[in-house]
């Protein structure tokens, strides 16, 4: 199945609702044909408000644009956008079955029956589904569902594709296996596509690019790999993943340092005069105390399968959550040595509210609004 | 002291100033019911085990039911001697209080500018289509009084209601209104131009609410009919409802329903002057009486006759 | 989870359940077993005089249409209003709606009055149609009136329903439909019908309970067209004949309780 | 739910025609029962009269209509919400057949309900003649909205995870229905509640049969004016009914809003 | 607060529901006291069953016997066996504060005022509450709610706590610092607990313990770490982490190894005769080609943060998942060399239906049942 492949420009929206609700603030973005781009942030943090304005579900207020393949879509309502949408409740239609759920926008457009059936069944096999045709939504389990709501969407051949949260309703071992399933097909569609979720892993597994928002806005855009290494905020820090946040003292930011467990760490000069760092609990390094090592101690110790989380207790700083791998011997009470490479500690620096959010591959702007 | 009266609504016959009355008389209260005659005798076959009421006040032909059904007892009031024989019954189950005459009960501005009908055969024409209401026959006893009025007038007897109904039938034309319950207010506020009525409601709307109404009695003639009172069998006031049965029969109390323009069944007691605002005797020389027990018989074939007939 | 049978002492429930049992063992059960009774005084056959009498049989299918006719006019009305209510936002919504509903609350006497008022030779249409040079238009005491007063006493359920049942409905559900490029009306066809469909029964099913057993509306239009009600209190107030008044009641009970029962048997309880 | 902004414009209409057909006859009558001739309108002037010759008629009549729909509702309240509570957690036949049985006064003409009661419980002459009457034929009649409003609450799944919850704390059953069942569905009985005053309120077809001279309600009362008074006098009393039914309503509409913020969770 | 500590013995115990379903099959359990178990196992196990029959909520088949403390409960009803209970949906009372959901049940026990007051002062202090006394739940966040009905089932001094998936509500984020939370509260009351979750991260960090349950039975007992590295059963192996399935062929039944990628690896003993062996993604190596190592492919490279997922292809096996560090530099298509430590390496077997669950820490068994 090809489908078509644009893309897709959102210029200086912004969102205001009914009651005065700042939904979304002036907000400018690209996305690349036939790429996955991920809108990742906690609740309310206007991701859906994003999504249902590409989608013509919402109108943004006055000024705002909305390009699809270059094309003014603003005024056009959602029937008229050729989106593709999966919901986070899937909203199958729960009288239809499958084959008659998938069908449906196809039955809509008026393709004769005999080339309904042909399509339906290329998406069931597509999306493994073969065997529940005469189904309903009800009988399904989540993932066939969720399986059956990505079908109806693509049915129609959308120009672009939007989820939201699709996930977000699956029991957590379904999730996992789902969100690589997910990842695969859209992979495979090949088609521009915008998902929002709140987890982190989700949308590094399944998206291109990421871009974190928060109160409003995208604070910052780019590559999974990249935000998760160098966040340019605490905000996108904390976001995917877990930090530990490291004091420096005033005389340690006088020397440039970091202190941890009696140890000296040098400080990377981009972070040098910040007064606290953070650091992820894989990139603390735990082995027998040794010599250059800061000294800490096992306060608990949680087997998770594949990993062992350590809660240390080092001199100068606050508890430090520690993940090591899960043959470490190391129990609660032990003396331990602890070390970070200086070039995984990141700043715990706040941006200035309104910035204008970071972007790794910069967004081509004709026009972007005073935020 | 209470008596209850079943169907003595202060509405009509102007029950009202009669029970402020007996309260000031006899210091018996009765309080105001407004069941008709109908839901009356029905109250009083469910209640029959236990009666709830002392004295009704009923359309003679159920009271000659509520007599079948064995729901009333004997009483001969004080004035009973003053009631011709043909208007009660024999031993007193039941008794004439007072009559009124069936005619067209004319709201002339409603009209607008029509003549005012004379006759059951000026109804038909088409110039008073809309205009006509009269009481569902098969509903309300006043109803079955204009049939039985109809019928009399245009030949027929209570053995053959054949014209009654050729006469409601060819009424349809006109689409009249016909209304379960007494519909004095709607002739008032013209809602109802004509409407086949007594003639006490007629004056009442003509001299009390100094309404544009007139009275008028078909020159084919129409029938009069006694409105009857009969104490309740094993009431639990008896004492006291036959005090009420007394006063209504007595000088005071047949004055005030002269006062309200019925026609007292004791004639000494008609006023003068109330007298003089009914229309003239000769008028009334067209108002005929009948045999209400028969009357009374023929009600339940009419009645499925006329349901099944007239649409 | 499926019900679970917790624990309980096996007295509590018919305890509890004990006092409402009683009185309506009481006060009604009995009574009207004993009422049911009634018409086998006159012979078997009375319990069927509404089919045996055309008279009846008439009078019952008039209702039966009438019920009807109102109850699908109601719930297409209804349901636009009650969505339209729940969909927007404007101020004095919230009085609005309790002015639509309060009609729950009036006797039939004040709604058969009210369609005078509307259509009667002195209503409101009358007289503006008066105002206009039209002839007096009169519908009052027609079919016409007497359906437009079972409306009127049946919209208010059917718009305090609906309103409720739209204020529950998934929104996403119609999104998706149009998504995939639905109109409007495949839109009302494939989503708000279905999702609407158990309100729809339930509600309906009150609807024509209701209807059926109207009473003082049909009594203050007094309109030709007789409907059960009326037929059994013509029966029971000028014959006093209890025996034919009841079995007439059995009948219409019997009709409406059916209609009840295979709403909540088809999953839609009316009465909730 | 959210609300939206796309027009309507067909919904709108219906609305909107809606709204004229039934809220014109409130304004119609509540203006005829003020001015002094109905056919002549607003220009025969504006008049108290009415309303208080209503007063002085019926006056009784509004109090004893209340009270009885109060009484309605707390009759219902203490046979119903026990009954909900065993129809909801027992799963036998018996119980089944019982919760229809409870439906059928809405089923048979409210006539006949009255007519069975009178042929029943006539002879008790106290009784019968008095208000007590028409309330036990009210509570029959509006017990089974009672019980089902309720009972879906009780149905609810949290329901059982919170009696459970109290159970296991130690509550023995009392302790739990008062304390924790009957206030988890609080809202559930105000709706009950609401629904039946309001159909207590205007409750005519067994009233109509029920009442006696001395204990007439404002339905009743109502029918009679209609009946046979002035177009004005009825309308006044409408005014009336809606003077002192309305208040009444809002505020439990009130309470029921209330009770439904404090517990939507 | 100091809480009693009773051992809770299940004897024989099988429920059969009014429908006839077997909601849990004869199972024999024995908790110590003061000890954490957590009840684990796939949706319709049994879990719920179990701890509602332990609970006094459900009444057991007749023969089953349950102990608290050596004392017979089994006729007791709930309201009289001294447990604490925490609902998956908390089954807060929603018209009452938090200070009076706590209290509520002392008030049952006629505390007076001012005793309640205190004790419950102290429980918001356990359980971190403080400045929400007055608040009602429905004004609480998912986490601040468990934290009540946790209060609120200690309160009454239970001698047992049941946790029927206290966590399961809330969304993953939350759930995951809750998690250790909760697992320290328990600790630090130091009372006999049964914990049923499905996630066994949730299991690992909080119980002592973990029973897995299957089909109404438990399939395997003991504690987190061995279930995880040894377990005897594929379900258990599969439950509690990700795997892959390695499969053998007969020539290498034959020869005592397993093939991929080319490489032998020498089978354990324990499982020389399977078909088929497990491992778990973590425990495939992943370097540069090099001798003696198998070759694979990378089929697909996933960044998820803490990690770097792999799928693999190998000669002669199935695709092959491998978390990799996530400094990883392995992109898709690379060739890569995979190796796999023999003890790492896991039984495919099922156990016979209807077996003994295998118990690291025998309970005492009085009588147990015939399964
Ligand atoms: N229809 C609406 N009316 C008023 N405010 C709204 C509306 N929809 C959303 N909001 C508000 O706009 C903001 C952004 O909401 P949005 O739904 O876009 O968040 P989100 O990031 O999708 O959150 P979640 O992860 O919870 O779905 C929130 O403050 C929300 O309360
Ligand atoms: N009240 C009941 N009546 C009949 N069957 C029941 C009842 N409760 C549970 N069951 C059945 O018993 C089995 C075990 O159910 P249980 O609730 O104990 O599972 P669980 O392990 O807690 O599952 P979950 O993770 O979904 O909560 C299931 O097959 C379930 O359908
Ligand atoms: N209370 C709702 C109005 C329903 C009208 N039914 C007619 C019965 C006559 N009073
Ligand atoms: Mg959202
Ligand atoms: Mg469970």
């Amino acid at each position: 199945m090809e489908l078509e492949r644009i893309p897709v420009d959102v210029l200086g929206v912004a969102k205001t609702y009914a009651d005065g609700t700042r939904g979304l603030q002036p907000t400018t973005l690209h996305v690349e044909p036939g790429e996955v781009l991920a809108l990742l942030g906690p609740s309310g943090c206007g991701k859906t408000t994003l999504l249902r304005l590409i989608a013509g579900l919402e109108s943004p207020d006055a000024g705002g644009r909305i390009l699809f393949g270059g094309q003014e879509v603003t005024q056009r309502p959602v029937e008229q956008r050729g989106v593709g949408m999966v919901f986070q409740s899937y909203a199958l239609f729960p009288q239809m079955t499958v084959e008659a759920n998938i069908g449906y926008g196809l039955r809509i457009r008026g393709v004769a029956a005999a080339e309904e059936r042909r399509q339906v069944g290329e998406l069931i096999e597509l999306t493994r589904l073969g065997g529940l045709e005469k189904k309903r939504p009800a009988e399904l389990s989540g993932g066939q569902r969720q399986r059956v709501a990505l079908a109806r969407a693509v049915a129609v051949r959308p120009r672009v594709l939007l989820l939201d949260e699709p996930l977000a309703a699956l029991d957590a071992k379904l999730k996992e296996s789902l969100r690589d399933e997910l990842a695969e097909l859209l992979r495979r569609l090949h088609i521009t596509a915008i998902h929002v979720t709140h987890d982190q892993q989700e949308a590094m597994a399944i998206a291109d690019r990421l871009a974190v928002m928060s109160a409003g806005r995208i604070v910052q855009i780019g590559h999974g790999e990249t935000l998760y290494r160098s966040p340019q905020h605490s905000f996108v820090a904390e976001f995917l993943g877990r930090v530990n946040r490291l004091e420096r003292t005033p005389e340690a930011v006088r020397q440039g340092v970091l202190h941890i467990g009696g140890a000296c760490i040098d400080c990377p000069m981009a972070w040098r005069d910040h007064d606290a760092l953070l650091v992820r609990p894989e990139d603390i390094e735990v082995g027998p105390p040794q010599a250059g090592w800061g000294e800490a101690r096992v306060e608990q110790r949680t087997f998770l399968g594949d990993r062992v989380q350590l809660r240390l207790r080092a001199e100068g700083q606050p508890p430090l959550v520690a993940d090591v791998g899960r043959d470490s011997a190391f129990r609660a009470g032990d003396s331990v040595g602890i070390r970070i490479e200086p070039a995984r500690l990141m700043s715990a620096a706040r941006p200035p509210e309104g910035a204008r959010p970071a972007a790794e591959v910069a967004p081509m702007n004709p026009q972007e609004s005073a935020a | 002291q209470t008596a209850i009266c079943y169907n003595c609504p202060t509405e009509w016959a102007d029950w009202g100033t009669q029970l402020r009355a007996i309260k000031a008389k006899t210091g018996i209260t009765v309080p105001p019911d407004n069941k008709n005659s109908g839901q009356a005798l029905a109250q009083l076959v469910a209640e029959k085990a236990s009666p709830v009421a002392d004295v009704t006040y009923l359309g003679v032909t159920f009271a000659i039911q509520a007599q079948k059904e064995g729901v009333v007892e004997a009483y001969k009031p004080a004035a009973w001697k003053d009631i011709p024989d043909g208007l009660k019954d024999p031993a007193g189950q039941w008794f004439t209080i007072h009559s009124g005459t069936l005619g067209f009960m004319v709201n002339v501005d409603a009209l607008r500018g029509k003549p005012v009908p004379k006759s059951w055969a000026d109804l038909l024409k088409p110039e008073y289509k809309g205009l006509i209401g009269y009481l569902d026959p098969a509903s309300a006893f006043v109803g079955y009084v204009g049939a039985v009025a109809v019928n009399e007038a245009r030949g027929g007897t209570l053995d053959n209601f054949e014209p009654a109904m050729t006469y409601f039938k060819a009424l349809q034309k006109n689409e009249p209104i016909v209304p379960k319950q007494t519909s004095y207010a709607r002739v008032l506020s013209g809602e109802i131009a004509i409407l086949l009525d007594y003639d006490f409601n007629a004056y009442r709307a003509k001299y009390k609410d100094k309404a544009n109404v007139e009275f008028v009695i078909p020159s084919e003639g129409t029938i009069a009919v006694p409105y009857v009172m009969s104490l309740v069998a094993r009431a639990p006031h008896a004492a006291e409802g036959k005090k009420v049965l007394d006063f209504v029969l007595s000088d005071e109390g047949q004055a005030l329903w002269a006062k309200a323009y019925l026609r007292p069944v004791r004639a000494g007691a008609m006023p003068k002057d109330v007298e003089a605002q009914f229309l003239p005797a000769a008028e009334y020389a067209r108002a005929k009486t009948v045999d209400y027990g028969r009357m009374a018989q023929a009600q339940r074939a009419f009645s499925d006759r006329y349901l099944k007939e007239v649409r | 989870m499926k019900a679970a049978a917790t624990t309980h002492p096996r007295w509590l429930l018919p305890a509890c359940l004990a006092p409402a049992a009683v009185f309506f063992l009481a006060f009604w059960l009995l009574p009207v077993l004993r009422l049911v009774a009634l018409p086998a005084a006159q012979g078997w056959q009375t319990y069927l005089a509404v089919l045996t009498d055309s008279r009846y049989l008439a009078s019952m299918l008039d209702t039966l249409a009438l019920s009807l006719a109102v109850t699908v006019a109601t719930l297409v009305l209804g349901a636009a209003v009650g969505i339209y209510l729940a969909r927007h936002a404007f101020p004095g919504k919230r009085l609005l709606l309790s002015l639509l509903t309060l009609p729950l609350s009036f006797p039939g006497v004040i709604i058969g009055f009210f369609v005078i008022l509307l259509g009667g030779r002195q209503g409101l249409v009358a007289d503006l149609g008066a105002a206009f040079g039209l002839e007096r238009i009169t519908f009052a005491y027609g079919l016409l009136g007497l359906f437009l007063s079972y409306l009127y006493f049946s919209l208010p359920r059917a718009i305090a329903t609906y309103a409720a049942a739209a204020e529950a409905m998934n929104l996403q559900l119609e999104e998706a439909a149009r998504s995939l490029g639905a109109s409007r009306l495949r839109v009302m066809r494939d989503v708000w019908v279905p999702e609407l469909a158990p309100t729809t029964l339930a509600c309906g099913a009150i609807l024509f309970a209701t209807s059926m057993g109207a009473f003082g509306t049909a009594f203050t239009l007094a309109s030709k067209f007789e409907v059960i009600p009326i037929t059994i209190y013509n029966e029971f107030t000028n014959y006093a004949n209890f025996a034919l008044a009841a079995s007439l009641s059995i009948a219409l009970g019997l009709v409406t309780w059916a209609v009840l029962f295979m709403a909540r048997h088809f999953g839609a309880d009316p009465t909730r | 739910m959210r609300t939206t902004t796309t027009p309507a414009p067909f919904l709108l209409s219906i609305t909107l025609l809606v709204s004229l057909f039934m809220l014109a006859p409130m304004l119609l009558s509540v203006m005829a029962g003020l001015v002094n001739n109905y056919s002549a309108g607003l220009k025969s002037g504006l008049t108290l009269r009415w309303l208080q010759e209503v007063w002085e008629v019926y006056g009784s009549t509004v109090g004893w209509s209340i009270a009885l729909a109060l009484g309605c509702v707390i009759g219902t309240l203490l046979l119903g919400v026990p009954c909900a509570y065993a129809l909801a957690r027992s799963r036998t036949r018996s119980a089944r057949f019982f919760e229809e049985l409870l439906t059928l006064p809405v089923a048979v003409p409210g006539l006949a309900t009255a007519l069975a009661l009178i042929l029943a419980y006539g002879q008790l002459t106290a009784f019968r003649q008095s208000f007590a009457f028409i309330l036990v034929g009210h509570v029959v009649f509006t017990l089974p909205f009672m019980v089902r409003t309720v009972g879906s609450a009780f149905q609810r799944e949290e329901l059982r995870a919170l009696e459970e919850a109290a159970r296991s704390l130690g509550a023995n059953f009392r302790q739990r229905f008062l304390g924790v069942l009957v206030p988890a569905v609080f809202p559930a009985i105000v709706a009950g509640s609401l629904m039946v005053f309001t159909l207590s309120v205007g409750e005519f077809n067994l009233t109509w049969m029920l009442h006696t001279p001395l204990t007439r309600t404002l339905p009743v009362g109502l029918a009679d004016s209609y009946a046979s008074m002035r177009l004005e006098i009825g309308s006044a009393y409408t005014l009336v009914f809606f003077i002192v039914i309305l208040p009444v309503l809002w505020g439990l509409q009130y309470l029921a809003h209330q009770v439904q913020k404090h517990h939507g969770t």
